[in-house]
């Protein structure tokens, strides 16, 4: 009945972030006729397109000018000259950034697809920066020994973005706009398709395919201050997990140093790179005290450690203490107008300050999620330590777990990996399909099964808001489960997810109608929030270490001894999160661990 | 309705413009009556010049002149990179138009008055 | 698009004739008749003008209404049909007024 | 006595569900206006509060997504970058309606089939000449700077429904397709420039644009439709020479610029 009732596809790609849209766009260039893609928002709303800093790989289009130092100007290289910068340096930077946990076979992958990704994206119409010689520009960023942040300006994920939906379109792809994935059908380790809702009519469809890929982007709305869109709920992980399939190391999420004081919106790295000081409210570059080598340009997590340091110590600035400065003004208007334009706009927009003329409130904001869906080098999702596949299921982009960015993401490493291994995962469907993939029957009714949950939660006369289930559980997971953690916090954040996960089941959705029921849709979302939170916190709560973003002040040390190793998380029998461990690849001869320090 | 200087310049050129075809076509049959003779056109101009007309005729000349001048902003758009000035070109028209209006009305004004009398 | 540019063009020749046409016609004496008309339009180049003033006056005033007409979605496909409308009745109104001009001859 | 920084304000929402309603109607909601509040945390606040069924679009919140597009105190624009201070101060309150000319979903989502088809129409993905190098094609900063009108389209649409030609017809291709179109005709990589200025130079392309200038009134985004199509027009007299000239341009893409 329902396997002949679904609509049916080769491919199916659950978003259209620059992932999806790889995929997509490679796999129909390789011939699948037909790939279709299903994206919550309108594909060019993802959340890629809000990157700005840029996409790393190392080109070799700049150098330091020589002499002036680590902060000095940059020229481009002329023509013959030696190049500054190599994959492998790229490589050892990201290995370095991850705090050892990423694995190196992955992150070799990265740093040499890199080169190939960004001449294609250029070949493709994407509108770079460039060097006077028509190269395309570089810049530093955070973490990057040697300028490789490639950039159009700073609205880099937004060309990209376009570009690469272009291209998609251009290849025949079929999109599916406003259609939101609730369910993916796995059955005895291989994947039949998803369940989705077509917004726009509330109608709820078996959706049925030979490859089903997840692109679905991170999961920081789980946090109060987040640079992330309102979209960026983590459903992808959340539905996965339902599913059966594992998720890895949840328990790292990156905190981005520079959100706008209150609102967590992003004030690019691009500023740092360009030269911004973070100051406190003594008017110190703090970061001498914590990086002196590389000062503001240190990587993430131990910037906005730092930051916060200062802040809990009292020298914060603002009413409430809460926030930093981030200095702008010496670099003058000239090269913000050029170099940082939109960042400039976004502060006179929302903190109402031209950073022209005064320094700017900021403060730490979730940001990126390192952990996601395990999968192999080519996308392919894998359902144990031991790489068992979950046949015909993909994954890439922020919702997968390769992982390349292990404890801590590197600035312009993620539109690049959501771009390689979006491509790689392309090529892998493609052969998935035409090596004579099937498709494979469903059991039961689950379109059936999805209409009787949505119908439950809309009958459901609770007097809770969902909203306000929500912002608890982003309370705490901030507070607790946020840039300091400790076994006594993590304990308490278990406790109230699990108790705002009883707590949702008296919710109430306020809107009952069909069309365009987008309160529903906060509703499923909140659910995948208090679903994946759970795995955060637990993870956390067993990794006693600190490593990369993940840093307990109870074990205030690496400890590679016990914990150089991957955290898999499984739904078990009783609905809570079952851990197991999975080794981490790491070429011992050329990049064994060190101590990470800037 | 989306309301903006941009939209009532746009309103008031459409509006000027199909005005004046509506007359512009009166026109040419009134004059053309003088294919029947000196007599019959003098009669029939002699029934378009009566003060009525001659305010109608005040409202024509607000119409050309304000049509006239858009019409010189947008040429000057298409061949200069100037929008930025769209607003202030705008308002520019607005005022010269009510000038050339009001030096042009005031005579045919006066003389309706003394036809009148 | 030629209506654009025909347009653009006719309005261009406009600003000249009509200004001509405007003070010549409309100021003083202000009460006109065909005797007023006729010691004007005895010479032959006052005919040519306003006979090309006719030519332009139509051809804005046509190709304007036809752009009006079109800006419609409804009256968007039937272009070619009210294009050539257009055409028929230029024709016609420049026949007519041209006639008209020729009118203006003392009385034999 | 309501300090400054706290006071109660009024939101009017235009509704409308075609399912339930016969026609559109506006309703008013009371929120507290906090220090650096914009109009899409007041939606936000009203629909997570007090009426769940007000349903707009919105994502990234710092507009760059182009989603929450609607129209403000009768202004087209983006409500995550109109701070509801502004607003209140200049009109005394809020009056939010959904994007003009538009087929509405439900209350402030529109549905935006025409302008997407637009968008498709003028491919806008770049036809690359037939030899691509190894690495990149060699730009220079000053050709990428004139493309900067037009690459940070966010495709909101705000350009397209404050157009009172698109009000009347939507057959015309629209400010924000044309705007991608000469983002392509200028682009030094396009190999095609001569075709896309033929397809654009129709009578439902630069052509029925009247100059109204709304487009640029409500871009959020500062862009300046107007002027590119102008610029359209204007390459489109000569495509053939335009066409030649890219030809020239495009033997030397690989070289540097000097
Ligand atoms: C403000 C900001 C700035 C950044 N800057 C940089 C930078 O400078 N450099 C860098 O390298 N990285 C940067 N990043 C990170 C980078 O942008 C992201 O990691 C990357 O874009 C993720 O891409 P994606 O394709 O995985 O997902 P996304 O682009 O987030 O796309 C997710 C897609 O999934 C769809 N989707 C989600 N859930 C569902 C569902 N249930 N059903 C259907 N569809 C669904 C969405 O509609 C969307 O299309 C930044 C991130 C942020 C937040
Ligand atoms: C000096 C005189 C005039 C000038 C400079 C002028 C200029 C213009 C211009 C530039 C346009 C194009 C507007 C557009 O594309 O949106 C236009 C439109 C038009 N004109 Fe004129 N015009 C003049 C006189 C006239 C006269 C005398 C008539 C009537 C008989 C007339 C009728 C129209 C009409 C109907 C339109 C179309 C309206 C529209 O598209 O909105 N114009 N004019
Ligand atoms: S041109 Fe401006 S208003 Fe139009 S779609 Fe693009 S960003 Fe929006
Ligand atoms: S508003 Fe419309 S008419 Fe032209 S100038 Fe802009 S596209
Ligand atoms: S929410 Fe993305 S543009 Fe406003």
């Amino acid at each position: 009945m329902t396997n002949s009732d679904a609509i049916t596809h080769d491919v199916i790609i659950v978003g259209a972030g620059l992932a999806g849209s790889w995929a997509a766009m490679i796999a129909a260039e390789q011939g699948v006729r037909d790939v279709a893609v299903l994206s919550k928002l309108h594909p060019l709303r993802s959340h890629s397109g809000a990157a700005q800093g840029g996409i790393a790989a190392a080109l070799n289009n700049v150098r330091p000018v020589a002499g002036t130092g680590p902060r000095g100007p940059l020229e481009q290289i002329p023509e013959g000259e030696e190049p500054v910068d190599s994959p492998e340096l790229h490589m050892f930077d990201t290995i370095k950034g991850s705090d050892w946990l990423g694995d190196q076979d992955a992150i070799e992958i990265l740093v040499n697809d890199a080169i190939d990704v960004i001449y294609q994206y250029e070949h493709m119409g994407c509108v770079f920066s460039r060097t006077p010689d028509g190269r395309i520009a570089q810049r530093r960023f955070g973490g990057h020994s040697a300028p490789r942040a490639n950039f159009a300006a700073d609205w880099t994920g937004h060309v990209l973005l376009h570009t690469i939906h272009e291209q998609a379109l251009k290849h025949g792809v079929k999109f599916y706009s406003e259609w939101y994935v609730m369910d993916v059908i796995i059955e005895d380790n291989i994947v039949r398709g998803v369940v989705a809702i077509n917004i726009l009519t509330g109608e709820v469809h078996l959706l049925r395919a030979k490859a089903v890929m997840f692109a679905t982007g991170g999961y920081g709305r789980a946090f109060k201050i987040t640079s992330n869109a309102f979209a960026n709920t983590g459903d992808g992980v959340a539905i996965a997990y339902d599913a059966g399939a594992p998720l890895m190391d949840m328990e790292f999420v990156q905190f981005h140093p520079t959100g706008l004081y209150r609102h967590g919106i992003l004030m690019s790295e691009a500023c740092r790179g360009e030269g911004g000081y973070l100051l406190n409210k003594d008017g110190e570059r703090f970061m001498e005290k914590y990086a002196p080598d590389k000062m503001e340009l240190a990587p993430r997590d131990l910037v906005s450690r730092s930051e916060q340091r200062e802040i809990d110590e009292g020298r914060g600035v603002m009413e409430d203490g809460q926030a930093i400065w981030l200095d702008l003004r010496h670099l003058g208007r000239e090269k913000i107008m050029e170099r940082l334009p939109q960042v400039r706009e976004l502060a006179i927009d929302f903190a109402g300050v031209d950073p022209i003329e005064e320094p700017v409130p900021i403060q730490p904001t979730a940001h990126y999620s390192m952990g996601g869906i395990p999968t192999d080098n080519n996308g392919q999702v894998i359902a144990d330590a031991q790489g068992t596949p979950i046949v015909g299921f993909y994954a890439a982009g922020e919702v997968a777990c390769v992982s390349v960015h292990g404890a801590n993401r590197l600035g312009t490493n993620s539109l690049l990996e959501a771009s390689v291994f979006g491509r790689r995962a392309g090529y892998a469907i493609a052969e998935f399909i035409k090596n004579g993939a099937k498709l494979h029957p469903v059991t039961g009714d689950p379109a059936e099964r999805n209409r009787r949950m949505i119908q439950e939660m809309l009958d459901n006369p609770g007097k809770e808001l969902v909203e306000d289930i929500a912002q608890e559980l982003k309370a705490t997971m901030t507070a607790n489960c946020g840039i300091f953690r400790d076994d006594e916090k993590l304990k308490r954040a278990l406790k109230d997810v699990r108790e705002l996960q009883e707590r949702f089941k008296h919710a109430r959705v306020m809107d009952k109608s069909r069309r365009f029921n987008t309160d529903l849709l906060a509703a499923l979302e909140t659910k995948h929030l208090l679903t994946f939170s759970e795995v955060i916190v637990t993870g956390a709560l067993n990794r006693t270490e600190s490593r990369g973003a993940h840093a307990r002040t109870d074990y205030p040390k690496r400890d590679d001894e016990n914990w150089l190793k991957h955290t898999l998380a499984r739904k078990g029998e009783d609905g809570r999160p079952e851990l197991s461990y999975k080794d981490v690849t790491i070429f011992w001869d050329r990049f064994p661990p060190q101590e990470r320090k800037y | 309705m989306y309301k903006t200087t941009g939209f009532i310049s746009f309103f008031l050129r459409r509006l000027t413009g199909v005005a004046l075809v509506i007359y512009l076509f009166l026109h040419i049959l009134v004059i053309g009556s003088v294919n029947a003779g000196p007599e019959a056109f003098n009669a029939r101009l002699n029934a378009v010049q009566t003060p009525i007309f001659k305010l109608a005729e005040i409202a024509l000349l607000a119409a050309v002149v304000y049509h006239a001048l858009d019409g010189i902003r947008l040429l000057i758009v298409h061949y200069f990179d100037v929008t930025e000035y769209r607003k202030s070109m705008f308002y520019a028209v607005i005022v010269v138009a009510t000038i050339l209006v009001i030096a042009g009305g005031v005579p045919i004004f006066l003389f309706m008055l003394e036809t009148a009398s | 698009m030629r209506v654009f540019q025909m347009q653009r063009i006719s309005a261009i020749a406009l600003l000249i004739f009509l200004t001509i046409h405007m003070i010549v016609v409309h100021y003083p004496p202000f009460h006109i008749n065909f005797d007023n008309i006729l010691v004007r339009l005895q010479n032959p180049v006052w005919k040519a003008i306003d006979i090309a003033f006719l030519f332009f006056v139509l051809i804005h005033a046509l190709t304007g209404a036809y752009v009006v007409i079109t800006d419609f979605e409804r009256a968007f496909d039937y272009r070619k049909a009210l294009a050539w409308i257009a055409v028929v009745i230029g024709v016609v109104a420049f026949i007519y007024g041209s006639m008209t001009v020729w009118a203006f001859q003392p009385p034999a | 006595m309501a300090n400054n920084n706290r006071r109660t304000v009024t939101v009017r929402i235009q509704r409308f569900n075609p399912d339930a309603d016969a026609k559109p109607h506006m309703q008013e909601y009371q929120v507290e206006l906090v220090q650096g509040m914009t109009v899409l945390d007041a939606l936000h606040e009203i629909k997570t509060h007090q009426d769940g069924g007000v349903t707009f679009r919105r994502s990234c919140r710092h507009a760059i997504c182009g989603s929450c597009a609607m129209n403000i105190n009768g202004r087209n624009t983006l409500a995550c970058k109109t701070p509801l201070k502004n607003e209140i101060d200049k009109h005394g309150r809020v009056t939010i309606r959904p994007l003009p000319y538009l087929p509405i979903i439900k209350d402030l989502v529109v549905d935006r089939t025409t302008f997407w088809e637009e968008y498709l129409r003028v491919k806008p993905w770049l036809i690359p000449p037939d030899d691509i190098p190894e690495k990149e094609f060699r730009m220079s900063p000053e050709e990428v700077h004139a493309l900067n009108n037009a690459e940070t389209c966010i495709m909101c649409g705000a350009c397209y429904s404050s157009c009172a030609v698109i009000g009347l017809n939507k057959k015309y291709i629209g400010p924000h397709a044309l705007l991608k179109a000469f983002m392509r005709v200028l682009d030094p990589r396009d190999a095609a420039p001569a075709e896309r200025l033929a397809e654009v130079s129709g009578a439902d392309g630069v052509y029925r644009c009247h100059t109204i200038f709304n487009c640029i009134d409500a871009c959020p985004k500062g862009l300046n439709p107007t002027q590119a199509i102008e610029t359209l027009r204007k390459l489109a007299q000569k495509r053939q020479k335009y066409e030649q000239a890219r030809r020239e341009r495009q033997k030397h893409l690989n070289e540097p610029i000097p």
